[in-house]
C-alpha cells in the first residue's frame, strides 16, 4: 500500500510532465504533420532560459517569460524556416527540425557550458508538503501537478472557447480542411507551432530544476515524447493526456513490480514459452526493462491499432 | 513534392531494348572509371618517404565505401519505397555482429569460409533480421512505419547493451580478419588489402542495388511510394512490396555491416544505435534521395564532415546542423538535385556561360561562410576551447579572441558577404532564368 | 539560391581536404594522441579531461619534458564511437605518434586494445602504446590484457574493494543500483564479492539494474529503496543516471547515504547541490582537498594554480601520475620507440606528486596507486563547482591494500 | 457462372449514415454496363465495395460466382477485376511507359521478382509500347506521368486499368473534365480496349453513357431505381423525375 500510493503520486508527476511536453507536439504533429525533432530542444531552452532569468529577477517571472521566449522563437522558426521547407515535403521538415536540434544543442553548450547549470527549485517551494509513510512529498511536485493541471485546463478552454481554438480543433481532425475553411492557414500554423513550443518551454521551466538542466537533457527526453504522442493518437489531446499518464504510471510501477513481460502478456492472453521468439527478452524482470516498455507498447499499438489510443485517424 | 527533374532522373531513362554489347560497354565505363579512381585515390596520400599508405586515409575511404552501401540500402526504403526508417542501423549492425561471429568461428576452426565472403554472411544476417523486423514494421507505412522502426531501433540498441551472449555487451564482439582463408591468397593484414576488398564489395553491392531498381519489385516499390492505393489495383499487395523491399535492403545493409566488421575488427552496440540510423538519413538526404547515386555523394560529404571536420573543430555538429537546414531550405533535391538542375543548360550547350556568374556568387559566398565559421569558432573557443591552452589562429596569425577585432571581422565578413551575395544572387538568377528559358526553347528540358 | 549551398559545400570540402592531409603539428615534440568524445552529449567528459591534461603537460614540459623534447597533446574527437576512435588510431600511427590515450568508455577501450595489438603485430614499423586513463572494466587488465595497454586508473574490482573497505562499521544494509551494461554489471558483481569477503555483516537488501540513460524519473526507485530499509546506496552510475538518482533521493528526504564512483566528475557537484551535504561519497583518485589535508604545500599550490586559471575543478590531477610515468619511461628508454618505452614502463615505480608510492605492475600493466573516498560536504577548504560544498577525504586506501591478483596471461613481443 | 458481377442485398453504412441500401445487381459477361445517378447517390461507394476498397456492411458480392467477402483489393484484382479512379490515380514520378508496365507486371506473372531485369523483358516492353500507342501517348512515353496534361493523365489512367487484360473493368467517370473532342476520343478508346470484356462504368456525360452502354443502372440515394437497356431508361418516368429531368436540362 505504501509503495503503491507513493508510486501513484510519482507516476502522476512524471506523467503530467510528459503531458506538458507531449501536448505541444501532438498539436504540431497532428496539424502540420511535422515530426518535430526540435521539440525536446525547446524543453531544454525553456529550462536554460528559466535558469538565466531566475538568476536576475527570480523564478516566478521566469515561469512566464521563459515559455513566452520559447514561443517567440517557435513562431520565428515557423515563419522563416518551416514555412519555406513545408513545400518540400515532410521528410524535409523533419530534417529541418533535426538540424535545428543539433544547432540548439551546440548553441546551448557554447552559451551555458558543457556541465549542468545550478538551476534550483525556488526557496518558496523547497519544503516537504506532506509525508506519506515516511517518504516526503516535496511541495515542488505538487506545484508541478498544479501547473500541468492548469495548463491542461487552459488548453482545453482555449480549444473550445476561442475562435482560433475551434479552427485548430477542426484542423486536428481534418488537417486538409483548414485551407478550405477560408482561414489564414499560415497564421494558424504559426500559432500552433509557437504555442506548442511555448508549452515545451513551460515543461522545461518546471522540469529543469526538478531534473537536471544540462545540454544532454533534450537528447534523453526526445524519443519518449514521440512515443507518448503516437501512442495517444494523432489529433487527440485527450488521448495524449491519457497516454502521458499511462506512460508515467507504467514506468513508475514497472520499477516496483518484479514481474517479467511474459507475465504481462499472459494478462492479455499471450503465453510466452521457451519456443516464443525473443523469450529471453520477454522473461527479463520488469524493473530491468521498465524504461523500454514504452517502446514495446509503441510497436504493439502501431501494429495492431495504428491510430493510437484515441486518435482520429491512422498515424 | 518539388517538381524538379532530379526526382525523376533515374526513372526517366529506361532502356526498353535488351542491352546489346555496345550498350553494355557504354554503360559499364562509368563504373570502371569509378572503381579505378577509387583504387588510385589512396596513392594521393601515400607516404613515399616511408613507403607506407596512410592508414587514416584508407580507413576513411573504407568507411565511405561501407557507409555508402548502408546509405544506399537505406535509400532502397526511403527513396525507392517511400519508407522513412529511424532504425535502419539495426540491420546494418546485426549484419555486422553476424559477420563478426562468423569470422570468430572460422578463426576457431569451427567452419570454413574465405574472408572475401564474410560480407555475404553479414548480408544474410541482415536479410534474416530484415525479414523478422520487416514483418512487423511493414504492416504500416508513412509515419506509423517511421515510429515502429524508431521503437524497434531503441529496443535493439538497448538489448545490445543488456544481452551479453550475442552482442558482447558494451565491449562488443571483437574479431580478427586475418583468418588465413582467402580466395586469392591475401592475408588482409594491411589496410590496403582491406580497402581493395571494400572497393570490390561496394562495387558489387552498388551494382546489385542499381539493378534492383530495374526489376519488377524495384519498380513496384517506386509505384507503391508514389501511390500505394493504385498499386493494389494492379494486383500488388503494397505490404508485400514493402516487406520484400525492406528485407532486401536489410541484405545490403548487412553487407555494409559485414564490411564494417572486417575493417574495424570489432562490432559494438554503436552500430545499431540511433545515431548510425541518423547518419544514413542525413547522407541520403544531403546527397539527394530522389536519384540513385545521391546517397553515395551524401555519404562522402557526411563521412568527411564526421571524421574530417570534427578533427578541426569541436563545433562540427553545429556546421552539420546548419548544412542540413540550408539544404532542406534551398536544395531539397540534394546534391544530385543541384547537379541535375544544370542538365537542361548543359544539353543546350551553354553551361560554360555559368562559370562567371558562379565565380561572382561564390566569392561573396565564401566571404560569408568565412565570417560565419570565424564567429562560431570564436564563440566556441571562448566558452569551450580557450582553456585547452591553445592560441586562436586565423591562418598563421594568432588572434586574441578577447579583443573586438576578430569578432568585428567575422561579423563584417558574414553580413557584408551576405549582402553582397544577395546582390550578386539577383544577377545570377537572371542569367540562370535566361539560360533555362533558352533550354526550354530548344526543347531540351527533359 | 541553391548556389549558396554550393558555396558552403565548397568550404566544407576545403576543410575536409585539410583534414585528410592530417593535422599539422610542430616538429621535435613527443606527441600523445588523445581520443574521447569532444562533441555531442558526452562532450563534457572529454573536454574537461583535455583541459586538465593540457595544464599538467605544460607543467611536465616546464620540468624538461622527455629526451629534451616537449610532450604535445593531439586531440581526436571520437564521438563515443569505437569506429571513430579507430580512425583516430590510424591517424596517430600514420604520424608515428608513440602514444594514444583514451579515458572514457570501456567499449572504446576494448576496441582500442584489440586494434593496437593487431596494428603493432602487423606494422612493427609504426607501433603505438595505448595509455588507458579511465576505462575501468576489470577484464581489460585481466582476460583481455595486452602488452601494449597500460591502465592508469583503478579498475572496477579495485574501486569496489575501496568502497567495501571504506564502508563505515555501523552500515549493515546496502542497496545496489547500476546501469545495465558491462560496466554497471561488473560494479554490481564486484561490490557484492568484496562485501561478502570484507564485510560479511553487511546485507544486500536490494540489487537493481537500470537501462543506460533511459530513466527520466528516479522517484520510483527511491520509493523502492526506502521500502527496503537500506542505509547506503551503492551505485556505479554516471552522467544523468547518477545526477537524477541522487537528486531524486535528496528531494524525497529519505535518510540514505550514497556511495558512488563518479559523483566527483565534472557536473556532479552542481547536480547534487547543497541538499547533498554529508550524504554523498565518491571513490576517487584525487580531490583538491587531499593536499591541504595531508599538508603537502607544493601539491596544494600546484592544484590551486589550476583553480585560479580555469573556471572548474581539478579533479583529474591524478593524470599527472600518468605523464610522469611516460616522462620517466621515455627518458629511461632513451628513445621514443614505443617498444622500448613499453618495456621501461613495466614494473616502473614512482612516488606520485602527493607523496604516495605507486607501481605499474608488470604482470598486467595495471597501475597500483592509492585511492580515496571523499565526502561531499560544507566547510571544506576548496569547494566544488562554486556550490560551497566540496570533497573531504573520508578514507585513504593505500596501494599495498589494493594489490589484487590478476588472471592476465600476457604475450610479449620478441625483443 | 453466367454473371461476371453479382450483388445481393449490398448495404454500406458509415457510422449511422447508410450510403448503399440493399442493392441487387447482375452484370453478365461481356456486358457494357453504365451506372448513373445524382451526386451522392453512392456510385463511387459501390465501386469501392466491388473492388474491395471498402468492406461490406451486409450482403454479398460475387465475381464470376466467387464471393469477394474479406478479400483485399489486390486479391480481387487478381481475380480479374481492374478499376480506375474518379480522381486521377497514377504513379506521378514514374514515366508513362513505366506506369503502363506497372499495370502489366502482375498479370504477366512477374510477381515480386527481383531477379528479372525489366530492360530485358522484350515481350513485356513491346506490349506496353503497343498499349501506349493505342492510348496515343507515344510522344509522352518517357515523360513522368505527373507532368502530363489532365486529359493525358485520364487516358493513362484508363491505360493502367486495362493493361493487365482484366476480364472485368470498372471505370469511374473516365471522361470527367475532358473537352468534347477529348471525350470523343476517350470513348472510342474505351470501346476499343474493353472489346469483349465486362465493363462497369460510372459516368455523368449522358452522351457517353447512351453511346457506350448495353444496360444502364440508375442509382439514387443508395438504391437501384431502374436497370434496363438505354432506350427504356430514357423513357422511364421515375428516372426522369429523380435524375435525368434535372440533369438533362
Amino acid at each position: 500500500m505504501e509503495v503503491f500510493l507513493v508510486s501513484l503520486l510519482n507516476g502522476l508527476v512524471y506523467g503530467m510532465l510528459l503531458f506538458m511536453l507531449a501536448s505541444g507536439l501532438t498539436l504540431i504533429l497532428s496539424m502540420m504533420g511535422v515530426l518535430n525533432f526540435a521539440h525536446a530542444s525547446a524543453y531544454m531552452l525553456g529550462a536554460y532560459f528559466a535558469f538565466t532569468i531566475s538568476q536576475y529577477i527570480g523564478f516566478w517571472p521566469a515561469l512566464v517569460l521563459a515559455p513566452l521566449l520559447c514561443g517567440t522563437i517557435g513562431a520565428a522558426i515557423e515563419m522563416y524556416g518551416l514555412r519555406r521547407v513545408h513545400r518540400n515535403g515532410h521528410i524535409a521538415e523533419l530534417l529541418f527540425t533535426f538540424g535545428l536540434a543539433l544547432i540548439i544543442e551546440k548553441v546551448v553548450q557554447m552559451t551555458w557550458g558543457l556541465i549542468p547549470v545550478p538551476y534550483r527549485i525556488p526557496a518558496g517551494l523547497d519544503f516537504p508538503l506532506f509525508t506519506v509513510y515516511g517518504t516526503q512529498f516535496p511541495a515542488y511536485r505538487a506545484f508541478m501537478l498544479l501547473i500541468s493541471a492548469l495548463m491542461f485546463g487552459a488548453i482545453w478552454l482555449g480549444l473550445t472557447r476561442t475562435r482560433i481554438g475551434l479552427v485548430i480543433q477542426a484542423a486536428l481532425h481534418h488537417p486538409e480542411m483548414v485551407g478550405a475553411l477560408g482561414h489564414n492557414v499560415p497564421r494558424v500554423f504559426t500559432t500552433v507551432f509557437a504555442a506548442g513550443t511555448a508549452l515545451a518551454g513551460l515543461a522545461g521551466v518546471i522540469g529543469g530544476n526538478y531534473h537536471v538542466t544540462e545540454p544532454a537533457m533534450a537528447f534523453t527526453m526526445g524519443p519518449i515524447v514521440f512515443v507518448v504522442v503516437v501512442f495517444g493518437g494523432l489529433g487527440s489531446l485527450t488521448g495524449c493526456f491519457i497516454a502521458s499518464l499511462l506512460m508515467g504510471l507504467i514506468q513508475t510501477f514497472a520499477v516496483v513490480l518484479d514481474y517479467s513481460v511474459a507475465d504481462l502478456l499472459k494478462w492479455f492472453g499471450f503465453t510466452v514459452t521457451s519456443a516464443t521468439p525473443f523469450h529471453e527478452v520477454l522473461t527479463v524482470p520488469l524493473p530491468r526493462i521498465g524504461a523500454l516498455l514504452p517502446y514495446v507498447l509503441l510497436v504493439l499499438i502501431l501494429v495492431f491499432r495504428p491510430r493510437g489510443l484515441m486518435g482520429t485517424r491512422d498515424t | 513534392m518539388s517538381a524538379d527533374a532530379t526526382q525523376r532522373a533515374p526513372q526517366g531513362r529506361t532502356l526498353s531494348a535488351a542491352p546489346g554489347s555496345a550498350g553494355l560497354a557504354r554503360r559499364a565505363w562509368p563504373w570502371l572509371v569509378a572503381i579505378v579512381a577509387a583504387l588510385l585515390l589512396p596513392w594521393l596520400f601515400f607516404d613515399w618517404s616511408t613507403h607506407r599508405h596512410s592508414g587514416f586515409a584508407l580507413t576513411m575511404l573504407s568507411e565511405i565505401g561501407l557507409m555508402a552501401i548502408f546509405a544506399l540500402s537505406f535509400n532502397m526504403q526511403m527513396g525507392q519505397a517511400g519508407l522513412l526508417s529511424f532504425g535502419h542501423a539495426i540491420l546494418f549492425g546485426l549484419g555486422g555482429y553476424c559477420a563478426a561471429h562468423t569470422m570468430n568461428a572460422v578463426k576457431a576452426g569451427a567452419m570454413w569460409l574465405p574472408v572475401e565472403l564474410v560480407p555475404l554472411v553479414g548480408g544474410l544476417g541482415g536479410l534474416l533480421f530484415g525479414v523478422l523486423f520487416g514483418y512487423v514494421a511493414t504492416k504500416q507505412r508513412a509515419t506509423a512505419f517511421a515510429m515502429i522502426t524508431m521503437g524497434l531501433g531503441e529496443l535493439v540498441a538497448a538489448c545490445a547493451l543488456m544481452f551479453m551472449g550475442f552482442f558482447g555487451g558494451e565491449g562488443g564482439i571483437s574479431t580478427d580478419r586475418v583468418i588465413g582463408i582467402s580466395l586469392f591468397g591475401v592475408s588482409y593484414s594491411s589496410s590496403w588489402q582491406v580497402y581493395c576488398l571494400v572497393v570490390a564489395w561496394t562495387a558489387i553491392a552498388v551494382l546489385l542495388m542499381r539493378l534492383q531498381t530495374q526489376t519488377p519489385l524495384g519498380r513496384m516499390a517506386n509505384a507503391t511510394r508514389d501511390n500505394f492505393e493504385r498499386a493494389q489495383f494492379v494486383g500488388y499487395d503494397p505490404r508485400m512490396v514493402r516487406f520484400c523491399q525492406f528485407a532486401l535492403s536489410g541484405f545490403f545493409a548487412g553487407i555494409g555491416g559485414g564490411l564494417y566488421a572486417i575493417v574495424y575488427e570489432i562490432v559494438t552496440f554503436d552500430t545499431v544505435a540511433a545515431a548510425k540510423s541518423a547518419t544514413a538519413l542525413l547522407a541520403a538526404y544531403i546527397g539527394g534521395a530522389g536519384g540513385f547515386f545521391g546517397p553515395f555523394l551524401g555519404t562522402i560529404v557526411v563521412v568527411l564532415l564526421q571524421s574530417g571536420v570534427s578533427l578541426l573543430s569541436n563545433a562540427w555538429l553545429l556546421y552539420v546542423g546548419v548544412l542540413f537546414i540550408v539544404m532542406v531550405m534551398y536544395a531539397p533535391g540534394g546534391l544530385v538535385g543541384i547537379i541535375a538542375q544544370h542538365a537542361p543548360i548543359a544539353r543546350a550547350g551553354r553551361l560554360r556561360e555559368l562559370i562567371v556568374p558562379y565565380v561572382r556568387i561564390l566569392l561573396p559566398g565564401a566571404f560569408s561562410v568565412f565570417g560565419f565559421v570565424l564567429l562560431v569558432e570564436l564563440a566556441s573557443f571562448t566558452t569551450i576551447g580557450a582553456a585547452q591552452g591553445k592560441a586562436f589562429k586565423i591562418g598563421p596569425q594568432a588572434v586574441d579572441p578577447a579583443t573586438a577585432f576578430p569578432w568585428l571581422l567575422g561579423a563584417a565578413a558574414l553580413i557584408g558577404g551576405g549582402l553582397w551575395l544577395r546582390l550578386e544572387a539577383r544577377g545570377f538568377r537572371a542569367r540562370w532564368d535566361a539560360l533555362m528559358a533558352d533550354a526550354k526553347a530548344k526543347g531540351v528540358m527533359l | 539560391m541553391a548556389m549558396r549551398i554550393l558555396a558552403r559545400a565548397a568550404g566544407v570540402a576545403l576543410l575536409a581536404c585539410v583534414a585528410l592531409a592530417g593535422p599539422a603539428t610542430a616538429q621535435g615534440t613527443i606527441k600523445i594522441a588523445y581520443t574521447d568524445p569532444l562533441s555531442g552529449p558526452f562532450a563534457q567528459v572529454g573536454d574537461a579531461n583535455l583541459k586538465q591534461m593540457q595544464y599538467i603537460l605544460d607543467y611536465i614540459n616546464s620540468k624538461g619534458g622527455a629526451l629534451g623534447k616537449k610532450f604535445e597533446l593531439v586531440p581526436f574527437d571520437n564521438k563515443s564511437q569505437p569506429s571513430d576512435a579507430l580512425i583516430a588510431l590510424k591517424s596517430a600511427t600514420d604520424q608515428n605518434i608513440p602514444f594514444i590515450m583514451q579515458c572514457s568508455g570501456s567499449n572504446i577501450a576494448a576496441a582500442l586494445i584489440e586494434a593496437v595489438d593487431k596494428h603493432n603485430s602487423r606494422n612493427p614499423e609504426s607501433r603505438i602504446i595505448y595509455v588507458n586513463c579511465g576505462a575501468v572494466a576489470t577484464e581489460l587488465t585481466n582476460e583481455k590484457c595486452s602488452f601494449w595497454h597500460f591502465r592508469f586508473d583503478a579498475h572496477v574490482a579495485m574501486k569496489a574493494e575501496v568502497m567495501a573497505r571504506a564502508l563505515p562499521k555501523e552500515v549493515t544494509k546496502v542497496y545496489l543500483l547500476n546501469q545495465d551494461y558491462l560496466f554497471g554489471q561488473s560494479v554490481q558483481r564486484d561490490v557484492k564479492a568484496f562485501l561478502a569477503k570484507l564485510r560479511p555483516d553487511v546485507q544486500v537488501v536490494g540489487d537493481e539494474l537500470i537501462p543506460l540513460g533511459k530513466i527520466k524519473d528516479f522517484a520510483p526507485y527511491i520509493t523502492k529503496i526506502k521500502a527496503s530499509g537500506a542505509q547506503v546506496l551503492i551505485t556505479g552510475n554516471w552522467g544523468p543516471d547518477m545526477n537524477l538518482l541522487i537528486k531524486a533521493g535528496i528531494d524525497s528526504g529519505i535518510d540514505l547515504r550514497y556511495y558512488t564512483l563518479y559523483a566527483h566528475i565534472a557536473g556532479g557537484a552542481v547536480a547534487i547541490g547543497p541538499g547533498g551535504d554529508g550524504k554523498v561519497r565518491s571513490v576517487m583518485s584525487f580531490n583538491e582537498n587531499v593536499a591541504p589535508e595531508i599538508g603537502n604545500k607544493e601539491a596544494e599550490e600546484w592544484t590551486k594554480a589550476f583553480r585560479d586559471k580555469y573556471p572548474f575543478d581539478f579533479y583529474a590531477a591524478g593524470f599527472r601520475t600518468i605523464f610522469e610515468y611516460l616522462q620517466e619511461a621515455t627518458n629511461k628508454a632513451g628513445s621514443a620507440d614505443p617498444l622500448k618505452i613499453a618495456l621501461a614502463l613495466e614494473g616502473l615505480k614512482h612516488k606520485d606528486f602527493l607523496g604516495y608510492e605507486t607501481v605499474m605492475r608488470k604482470d598486467d600493466h595495471q597501475l597500483i596507486s592509492e585511492y580515496f573516498v571523499g565526502t561531499f560536504k560544507k566547510g571544506v577548504k576548496y569547494d566544488s563547482e562554486k556550490t560551497g560544498l566540496g570533497w573531504a577525504t573520508e578514507a585513504t586506501i593505500l596501494a599495498k591494500d589494493l594489490e589484487q591478483p590478476t588472471s592476465c596471461k600476457m604475450t610479449r613481443p620478441a625483443k | 457462372m453466367s454473371n461476371a458481377i453479382s450483388l445481393r442485398g449490398v448495404t454500406k453504412s458509415f457510422g449511422r449514415t447508410e450510403i448503399i441500401r440493399g442493392v441487387d445487381l447482375d452484370i453478365p459477361h461481356g456486358q457494357r454496363h453504365a451506372m448513373i445517378g445524382p451526386n451522392g447517390a453512392g456510385k463511387t461507394t459501390l465501386f469501392n465495395l466491388i473492388s474491395g476498397r471498402f468492406s461490406l456492411t451486409s450482403g454479398t458480392i460475387e465475381l464470376n460466382g466467387r464471393s469477394i467477402d474479406g478479400l483485399a483489393p489486390h486479391e480481387i484484382n487478381r481475380l480479374g477485376l481492374s478499376r480506375s479512379f474518379q480522381i486521377t490515380s497514377i504513379f506521378p514520378r514514374l514515366t508513362v511507359f513505366e506506369n503502363i508496365r506497372c499495370g502489366l507486371l502482375w498479370a504477366r506473372g512477374y510477381r515480386y521478382s527481383f531477379w528479372h531485369l525489366l530492360g530485358g523483358q522484350r515481350a513485356l516492353n513491346e506490349e506496353a509500347d503497343r498499349l501506349i500507342e493505342r492510348l496515343n501517348l507515344e510522344d509522352r512515353r518517357n515523360v513522368p506521368a505527373g507532368l502530363l496534361s489532365y486529359a493525358e493523365q485520364r487516358a493513362l489512367e484508363v491505360g493502367i486499368t486495362v493493361a493487365g487484360g482484366a476480364e472485368i473493368i470498372l471505370l469511374d467517370e473516365p471522361t470527367a473534365g475532358m473537352s468534347h473532342s477529348e471525350t470523343e476520343y476517350a470513348v472510342a478508346l474505351i470501346r476499343a480496349v474493353t472489346e469483349g470484356k465486362t465493363l462497369l462504368i460510372v459516368e455523368h456525360d449522358m452522351s457517353v453513357v447512351f453511346g457506350l452502354a448495353d444496360v444502364i443502372t440508375v442509382l439514387v440515394y443508395g438504391e437501384v431505381i431502374a436497370s434496363d437497356v438505354p432506350a427504356r431508361i430514357r423513357g422511364d418516368k421515375a428516372v426522369q423525375e429523380a435524375y435525368l429531368g434535372t440533369e438533362a436540362a
